[in-house]
């Protein structure tokens, strides 16, 4: 019976996981999609649990009670701004939990594996072991605890390719003679050692990109434990966690015209002194009294936020200030950039947490049209994407990125701290334009103080 | 090439195919909770790491498993209930705004 | 449930998935020449058919098998060859008129 | 070596015959789709001929020589107009293939058959059986050679359904009892029987969605082949093929409003007298002269074709129609339902077949807004798709069937050869419409007077 009962329940779980994908395609849908999925896992669970293997309960509750003691809390308490750090630190964990299977697999098994299943094996404890560490690696470098500019040394692309190929030679060493275990740490420590150096040079700002790619990696490498268990449902999953880190990386890396090769090479967001700034051009900066005065007429206005949004957590205030705008009569749209922030969707989920109605949020190609009609376009904290050298200067670092077309309203309005330059490094020509405001000053103060003077005219008049 | 192996990659190529048509149709509003989700679904690799912790073969494959068996579990919870919290603040205007 | 079953039941049911996503999204434009391609394709019996012919266990087999071949040779040729005609037709409109 | 070839070909073909779907999608890769498609039925055979099983090549030889000898002229000669037919007679094909491979299977195995592979084996065998016969009947009834009216009697549906009742169940203790050789006959005797019967109520009209569902049974019958023969590329093949059919079924019966049951068990199609008709309304009719002068002054054409276009092989004529009023300026558009015709897309392949461009042919979601500001709609053989009481008259057979608004534009011409009715077996109300004239005559022989008007007034002025 109880094997029976499992391919079962293994059949049905890998039909719920793509139902659960499916469903999330949607926002009316996507909650649907998170219970099939929660339903499919505890399908999966319980079938596993009657596994004929299984001698004692004792390790295995251990595990989950403190598993749950640490995803829990992380998920409830977590602020919405720290998404992009929880998401790396979840691959670590999925990763290393593939890597540590697949290493106690070979040492159950030593010697009595078949080419293939070792096969599976190296590339599952391969790809967990570099995850796992490139993962960690990628949450301190969001969370500030190592430094977050790229780390280059000359010859640095040479010295990790030869880790790397000394690693995989070993295990295909190991592939063809399975009985030598010696080996097998040393392959498992070059796996370790070469996600953090994959890292270093990887400046913390291009981490989005990189952390996608490591959720594809981490979905191989329990894709190829399924190999090793000859258990599909692992397989299935661990291909459409394959695939959806492989698109996500597809997606940003076209929305910031870049390569692969450039992402994970580049050194991108280094030294990179913007050069334009020497000539000091005039900006013109204005204070809340002015900004609030011409919101006040402003009949249709764009909100660009960006990642200085989610720095400042400046997204309740925002949605104040939407809902006094929306009050007064005006027309209030946010133009969504799909690399804006530092993660795909970024700014969806920290508008949607201030209750923003997603209908209100329009991606590039719906808002750009938009633009010429709009009284004013007000940048909260976003920065490349709104740069208009993306679209002619052919030396720009992001040439050819597709923009929000800002420059385009009748007046733009920018809020940031400084003069200082966003995740590209260069200088930004829309705030010498004559029609540009700079509102200098923090995301969350400024707009706090914009609301202020907008709502006490409105007592006032 | 044992038969089950040819079965398996005939699951992988399978399964790449509906991730890839799948995925490609989410909208870019959710991509940040496809990112938790999918990650909780990976955390499947929890059905691996029960049999080793509970099979108890060997001392090291115990201590292992289990590791293996809190990382997975932190993922299911976190994962799923992280998705969820996010989704749940999506709305549309209320009607009659 | 032998495994080989259970693989084959997974390969069912992602191959299920792909179809309805896949299809779905076939423009009704192409419906016609969608139901000869997939004819063609599931003309694939023939792999099943030859083996039979080829295998001459029994007399039986043999005349059945051999007919089987015929009739999954002719869906194979006719439909891609049709389809093929058809898909032929379909012009958009000469730039500059 | 031959098994890793085997199954890496097979692994090959399978992702070949998802991306040749893929492709048909859309027009400008659809024929890529069939090159991919073609490369991997190419490879699975070449594949499947280094088997070990396979003594001699005689016989395959012979089988693929009459087999082609067989589709090539078929697919060749066979004229668009007749696509139903051949789609019929491919299924019967297929399913006689699949049902044959299954019944060897069990002679040559009888008794060293485990419970799920003879499980498998039966319903390839029923499925593929029915289906043979039932394509053949739908073909028949296509190609005039059966009564295309349905046939109906009291009880029928109890004895058809007892039928199969009785043919499952004797498969059903066969897959207990494998070695009950002599059951094998009566099961596949019911099955060809049952095909026969099933179609016989059904109305010729309603042919193509009951062929769509035969395609779907004949996909599954492969892939339950597949589950016999341990073959994924089989069951990768026949589920595409049984979701590509039930799709297409179900499109159809959402775009006539009907459900599979009243498709099935309806008898749809049958005596249903004209009730409408009694009243003898009166109709305006117009001679060819009358309509091209009508014609001459539109600038705005939406031409609707249907079955009767079909039949007459009138689509190289209403091309030349197009030609001419393109040539003078008109912006002529189709309109083209989902359900015009006998089969899904039918109107497109033969439109297409007359070099009209695909452009031109637009769905019903896109043209209908556009009947209220035509000048002209030109109805050539369509009856149906075009009936307003869809839209309001409840007790109407096609009621809530989702229409083309033909009755909104300026003025209506209605190419049709008498008052009789069409597939529905309804009158139609948009004949008696003051803006409407009725074209009484062929398809094609009208819209050639209809030209030589208009080529000729076109020398004369
Ligand atoms: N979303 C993704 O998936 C993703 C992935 C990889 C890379 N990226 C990259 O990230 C960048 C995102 O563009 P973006 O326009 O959103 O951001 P950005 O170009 O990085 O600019 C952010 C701006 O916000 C300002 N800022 C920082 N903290 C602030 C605060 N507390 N209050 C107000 N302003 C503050 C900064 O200026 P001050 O310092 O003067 O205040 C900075 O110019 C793109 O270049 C994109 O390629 C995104
Ligand atoms: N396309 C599909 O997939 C599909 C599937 C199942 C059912 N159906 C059904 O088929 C029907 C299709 O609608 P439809 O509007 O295309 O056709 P229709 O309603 O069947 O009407 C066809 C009309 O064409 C006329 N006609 C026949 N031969 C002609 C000729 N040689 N020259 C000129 N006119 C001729 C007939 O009138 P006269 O006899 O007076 O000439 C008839 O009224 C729908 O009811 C639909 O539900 C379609």
């Amino acid at each position: 019976m109880a094997p029976y009962f499992i391919q079962f329940s293994y059949i049905v779980a890998a039909a719920l996981f793509i139902l659960s994908l499916k469903w999330l395609s949607h926002p009316t849908t996507a909650r649907r999609g998170v219970r099939v999925g929660e339903l499919g896992m505890a399908l999966a669970i319980l079938g596993t649990l009657v596994h004929q293997d299984i001698v004692s309960y004792r390790w295995i509750l251990v595990g989950c009670v403190l598993g749950s003691a640490i995803g829990l809390p992380m998920a409830v308490f977590m602020p919405m701004t720290h998404v992009p750090q929880r998401t790396a630190l979840s691959h670590a964990f999925g990763a290393l939990a593939a890597a540590l299977v697949g290493t106690s697999e070979y040492y159950l098994h030593t010697g009595a594996l078949g080419t293939f299943t070792m096969a599976a094996l190296s590339l599952e404890v391969i790809l967990g072991y570099l995850t796992f560490t490139g993962s960690l690696m990628a949450f301190g470098k969001l969370q500030d605890l190592v430094p977050s500019r790229p780390i280059v040394y000359r010859g640095q692309n040479v010295v990790n390719l030869s880790l790397f190929a000394v690693a995989v030679g070993t295990a295909v060493y190991l592939v063809m003679h399975p009985g030598q275990s010696g080996l097998f740490p040393v392959v498992a420590g070059l796996s370790l050692l070469f996600g953090v150096l994959l890292i270093i040079p990887i400046g913390g700002a291009d981490m989005p990109t990189v952390i996608s790619l490591l959720n594809s990696y981490a979905g191989l490498s329990a894709a190829a434990m399924g190999f090793v268990l000859d258990n599909n449902l692992l397989i299935v999953a661990g291909a459409l966690d394959g695939s959806s880190g492989m698109i996500l990386s597809v997606i940003m890396c076209r929305a910031m015209n870049r390569s692969f090769t450039n992402v994970l090479f580049g050194g991108f967001g280094q030294v990179q002194k913007a050069v334009g700034t020497a000539e000091q051009r005039s900006v013109r900066s204005a204070t809340p009294e002015e900004a609030a005065a011409i919101l006040e007429a402003a009949t249709s206005v764009i909100v660009i936020p960006g990642y200085g949004m989610a720095v400042a957590q400046a997204q309740h205030k925002v949605r104040e200030l939407y809902d006094a705008l929306t009050r007064r009569g005006a027309d209030v749209k946010f133009a969504i950039h799909p690399v804006a922030g530092r993660m795909p969707g970024h700014m969806n989920v920290l508008l949607a947490e201030a209750d923003i109605p997603y209908d209100r949020l329009l991606e590039i190609e719906e808002i750009n049209p938009d633009f010429p009609r709009a009284d004013v376009a007000l940048v909260i904290g976003a920065n490349d994407v709104t740069n208009p050298a993306a679209r002619h200067d052919r030396a720009s670092p992001i040439y050819g990125m597709p923009i929000l077309d800002v420059d385009k309203a009748r007046t733009v309005m920018v809020i940031k701290r400084s003069m200082s330059p966003g995740f590209a490094g260069i200088d930004n020509e829309l705030y010498y334009m004559d029609r540009t405001m700079m509102l200098f000053g923090d995301a969350k103060v400024f707009v706090g103080e914009l609301m202020k003077e907008l709502t006490g005219s409105h007592v006032r008049v | 090439m044992p038969s089950s192996l040819e079965g398996a990659l005939f699951v992988f190529l399978l399964a790449t195919f509906v991730g890839f048509e799948v995925i490609r149709r989410v909208s870019p509003l959710l991509h940040t909770p496809l990112m938790s989700l999918t990650n909780a679904i990976s955390a499947i690799s929890l059905v691996g790491s029960i049999v080793i912790a509970g099979g108890e073969k060997s001392q090291l494959s115990t201590v292992l498993g289990t590791i293996a068996v809190v990382c997975a579990m932190a993922n299911v919870v976190g994962g799923f209930v992280i998705t969820d919290r996010m989704l749940k603040m999506f709305k549309k205007r209320e009607p009659g705004k």
